[in-house]
């Protein structure tokens, strides 16, 4: 037998393998496609304070392996999360996360402060990266100072697990991860979308509506692991990897690079069913070379 | 309705002219209900496509548990498509979205611009026996341009504009003269322009309308929120999920 | 007719299309392919004051839609290059430009100095964005401070066409861009490569020899006419635009976005011809358009 | 030499066992000349691939107008090639780098392992009339992985070796008795491992010994630098421009 449970920094998962925030809906979308319950967790759809029609349409640009998105948050905000959404989610045997955004780090608290009372919601991920709308917390997320903030004043009011999850659109995502971590994160979630852009050349037009969004999809493979790498070389709290990963070779390369979990975002809009093909990936490769444990590989990359 | 992700044979393969074709798909074992309207999200393997296709489709039989798709060759996708032969495999989402309402009426109009004759034909089929008097009024550049309908023969009078006046009344739909008719009710799918006039002329005379929406899309089941249409009260709803089929009346044209 | 010549601040191209470094060669190695006499430029490999060896074998990982080098800018310094190779080079009709690295400013000034009496080399394109070598110049390049320190120090021994190449690899293209600008750069050509990583999961090991490289191809274009979209709205000077270029609609987006010359880089391994029929595409593009010089599409993304 | 980047028919698709598999490609007009050890970068038109494929040749024909390659499905892109059709075309870059050299001797040994037995082929039918006697020496696994030792016949004297005795002498390449032998020269192609094995012990013999790399390559051309293998005075050099053939005693092993 091979044991795929995480203990991420006292956040127990199932297994490893977390549907994305953005890409994951409420989980419930899902329900005809997959058993929710065999999931490691589900990264809800970032949620705000207040109600956000989020941008406007088109929101989406297909590029070579990769896809840009502008949704910019739309959400009804965590008011009617709380009201009509979480008791539906508490009928789910999977560990529900909150991604949570704002605009002023008053915001932030707010809203963790009410994410805390949710019994079945044991973690925020602290959502300081969203590139597609001014206020969706790119502007913390880029600087060592700005996360630093937010990380604080979050903390002080949210008792359980706290995730931060960070933007790759930066010089050095080391020195922001180490920010985060001294200000008390529980771990790490890595990488967000990368700041892009699409042009129609016969209508001379940008696709989006908001002329740059944000890049993600197997194109970014190649960032997001070389960031999850360094920044878990230089921090001692577990690290959730993402970017671009769409089958068990992927993830598996997360775990070498250092990640303790790993989650699926866009690779879910080509096969819905992924997340669970990579759960049994995972056993396999394990069972192969003779793993007993997940962590028996986690951040083992032989580099001599 | 529960939605599926299977992977179904191509069973029949039928070229329409240079660049509309009829793939039809088979499923072995459980065959979900399909209603009019809906559509799939095709999974298509070619080196420069990503993301998934989606199609409405055109027509089902449960019996002999298939569907068609009417698919006109505009890009990478739709050509990797178009070259597919009788055999092959698609991996394919389905089925997704509302589809139209089947009330009884008396008298209805279709109408399709494009590949938007796409799901009125199944919904023709679909409303027989609920409609006394069914229309359907199609426009295009010029006749080689108006695609099949000799398959409504039967199933609704057909009315035909076209810019060039190489058949039926010169002009767009929007100007056909059987818009002077009393309508119970109006079904339509195709490009913004066209749906837009037509939701406006319908709101205008106070004519119930369905419209069917052609946004662009990522996942096709309600998850990624790109493929929104804005409301009357400014909300955004997912054309996947919510639609892709709205009542005029419900959104900001 | 339509023009295809670009007047890039002083520097001739008989029209847009330069090969890049480090794909490019000396030019010569696409006798057999092209006419290379046709091109806009070449910008040969980048070249260092001393002979390199560059980095150990394996130094290259294909990922999707894109490849990682490590090549660590081998070439046998600028002495080699003026005795042996510049010689052959003038021989062609085209704009050869020289690919400068350094380790140290005072190995730019004196690289650049020497690169100053070359006649049939009419610019440089100051390289400092190379991720592959610890004094590849990514550590200039990834600061205004840095760049800036650079530029100004090149500047003063340099007298022909300046072009600094920026790395993409920043938290704020447009501020390293505006600081290359202030000193004196004629022209900024965009972007080197992204920093990313590769991992073969059978043998658990890195699959570059330095663990670490960049990032070229289709998968970046993406992040690359984002940030020529954002430098160009921003300094006065012209823009060459690259970063997945791979067809003639690609170059289109990149000329729209503002970059007033491209180059082809990861391109070229899959098709060596494809410069070419580049060149062509374009003239095609404009004709359909009724445009007469390209020049009327440079920067004319319709965004209203 | 001049290379050229063609789009080549599939004249043949010959299977020799469950994972490898021959093809022949033809060219019209003008035909290059092509030299044993020389190789050929194939584009593979596939969702998973982005780069060329280097493939050595295996045999060319000029009267044909046709070479072939000798291939081994291993990954995404093999597997698609193994997946063509005849018919089928192919871009090709070729013929790329050096080749071995063709001297007269009296004696040679050629070694391969695994698909580094594809060039040994055309270098043994060009050996032909310019060596007296030529030995081919190949090892694998077992019987059932040594490949088209038959085709060998007449043109060279074939020795086996295999790990587990199913055929020829026990053990690898390196063990084998005939290398007690004097030869005039070693020509080899194979895994790193194998061929360092030999280089090393052609350098201890003194024999002169050409080697074959197969280093990972992304241009094929000599541009990008990333194909290199080091030499004694610790350059390093492309083995697609400059290799894939080198003097054992040049390189660093
Ligand atoms: C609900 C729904 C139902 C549809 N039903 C049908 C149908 O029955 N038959 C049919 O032929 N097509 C239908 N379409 C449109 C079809 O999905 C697109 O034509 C197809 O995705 C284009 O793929 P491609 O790879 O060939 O084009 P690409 O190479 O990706 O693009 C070619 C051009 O088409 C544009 N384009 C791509 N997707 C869309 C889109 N969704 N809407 C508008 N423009 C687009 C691109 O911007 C580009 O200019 C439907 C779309 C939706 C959302
Ligand atoms: C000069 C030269 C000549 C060659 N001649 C032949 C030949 O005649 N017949 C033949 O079958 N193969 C030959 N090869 C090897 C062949 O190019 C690779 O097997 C092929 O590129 C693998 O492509 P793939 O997409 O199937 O594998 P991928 O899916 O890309 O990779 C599968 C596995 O193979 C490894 N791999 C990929 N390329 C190479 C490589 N170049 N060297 C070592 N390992 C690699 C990968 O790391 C991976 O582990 C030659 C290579 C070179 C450089
Ligand atoms: C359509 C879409 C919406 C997203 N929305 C959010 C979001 O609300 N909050 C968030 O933290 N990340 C969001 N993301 C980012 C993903 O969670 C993930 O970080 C990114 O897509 C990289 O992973 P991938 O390549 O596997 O998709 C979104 C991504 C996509 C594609
Ligand atoms: C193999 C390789 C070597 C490169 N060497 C150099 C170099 O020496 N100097 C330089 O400025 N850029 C170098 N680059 C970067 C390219 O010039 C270009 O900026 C980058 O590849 C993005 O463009 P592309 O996606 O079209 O390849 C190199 C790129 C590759 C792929
Ligand atoms: S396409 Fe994803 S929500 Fe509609
Ligand atoms: S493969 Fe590019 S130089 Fe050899």
């Amino acid at each position: 037998m091979v044991n795929l449970a995480i203990n991420l920094n006292g956040l127990i998962l199932k297994n490893p393998v977390i549907l994305a925030s953005g890409t994951a809906g409420y989980g419930y979308e899902y329900d005809d496609f997959i058993d929710v319950n065999q999931l490691g967790g589900v990264s809800v759809k970032g949620t705000t304070l207040h109600n956000r029609a989020g941008n406007a349409y088109p929101r989406m640009a297909e590029t070579p392996k990769g896809m840009l998105n502008a949704v910019g948050l739309q959400n009804k905000g965590i008011d009617y999360f709380i009201e009509n959404i979480y008791p539906r989610l508490q009928e789910y045997d999977t560990t529900m996360i909150l991604n949570a955004s704002g605009s002023t780090i008053d915001d932030y608290v707010a809203l963790c402060e009410k994410a805390n009372e949710l019994e079945h919601i044991p973690a925020i991920e602290l959502n300081v990266s969203c590139p597609n709308v001014k206020e969706g917390g790119m502007a913390f997320g880029v600087s060592c100072a700005g996360v630093s903030e937010v990380v604080k004043e979050v903390r002080k009011v949210y008792h359980k697990h706290l995730m931060v999850k960070l933007s790759p659109n930066v010089t050095d995502i080391v020195e922001i991860a180490k920010a985060a971590e001294a200000e008390g994160a529980d771990s790490l979630s890595l990488i967000n979308t990368l700041l892009g852009m699409a042009i129609n050349a016969e209508t001379q037009r940008p696709v989006l509506s908001t002329i740059t969004g944000g890049l993600s999809g197997p194109a970014i493979k190649p960032v997001a692991l070389r960031m999850v790498w360094q920044v878990s070389n230089a921090v001692n709290i577990p690290i959730v990897g993402m970017g671009g990963i769409m089958n068990t070779t992927d993830a598996i390369e997360f775990f070498l690079a250092g990640a303790s979990a790993i989650q699926i975002g866009t690779a879910n809009f080509i096969n819905p069913q992924v997340s669970i093909e990579i759960i049994n990936g995972i056993e396999d490769y394990l069972k192969k070379y003779n793993y007993t444990d997940i962590q028996q590989i986690i951040g083992k990359l032989k580099t001599t | 309705m529960t939605k599926t992700v299977a992977k179904l044979s191509i069973s029949e393969h039928k070229r329409v002219n240079d660049d509309h074709f009829i793939l039809t798909l088979k499923k072995d074992g459980v065959f979900p209900e399909i209603k009019p309207g809906q559509f799939v999200n095709v999974l298509v393997e070619d080196t420069d496509v990503f993301l998934r296709r989606p199609f409405s489709i055109h027509d089902a039989d449960t019996k002999q548990q298939s569907f068609s798709l009417l698919i006109k060759a505009v890009g990478k996708g739709t050509k990797s498509l178009q070259s597919k032969k009788v055999g092959d495999t698609l991996d394919v989402l389905f089925p997704l979205g509302n589809g139209y309402s089947l009330q009884e009426n008396n008298k209805v109009l279709l109408v399709g611009g494009g590949f938007g004759i796409a799901p009125l034909y199944y919904l023709a089929k679909q409303l027989k026996d609920k409609v006394e008097d069914i229309h359907l009024l199609v426009g295009a550049r010029s006749a080689k341009h108006i695609l099949l309908t000799e398959k409504f023969d039967g199933l609704a009078t057909v009315h035909i504009t076209t810019e060039d006046e190489s058949l039926g009344e010169k002009g767009y739909v929007t100007n056909h003269s059987i818009l002077e008719d009393d309508f119970d009710k109006i079904y339509t799918c195709g490009p913004h322009p066209m749906t837009k006039a037509l939701a406006l002329y319908a709101l205008n005379r106070e004519i119930s309308c369905e419209v069917s929406l052609e946004n662009m899309m990522a996942c096709g089941y309600g998850v990624c929120l790109c493929c929104v249409a804005e409301t009357k009260t400014h909300e955004n709803v997912t054309t996947c999920l919510q639609g892709p089929v709205f009542n005029a009346k419900e959104l900001q044209w």
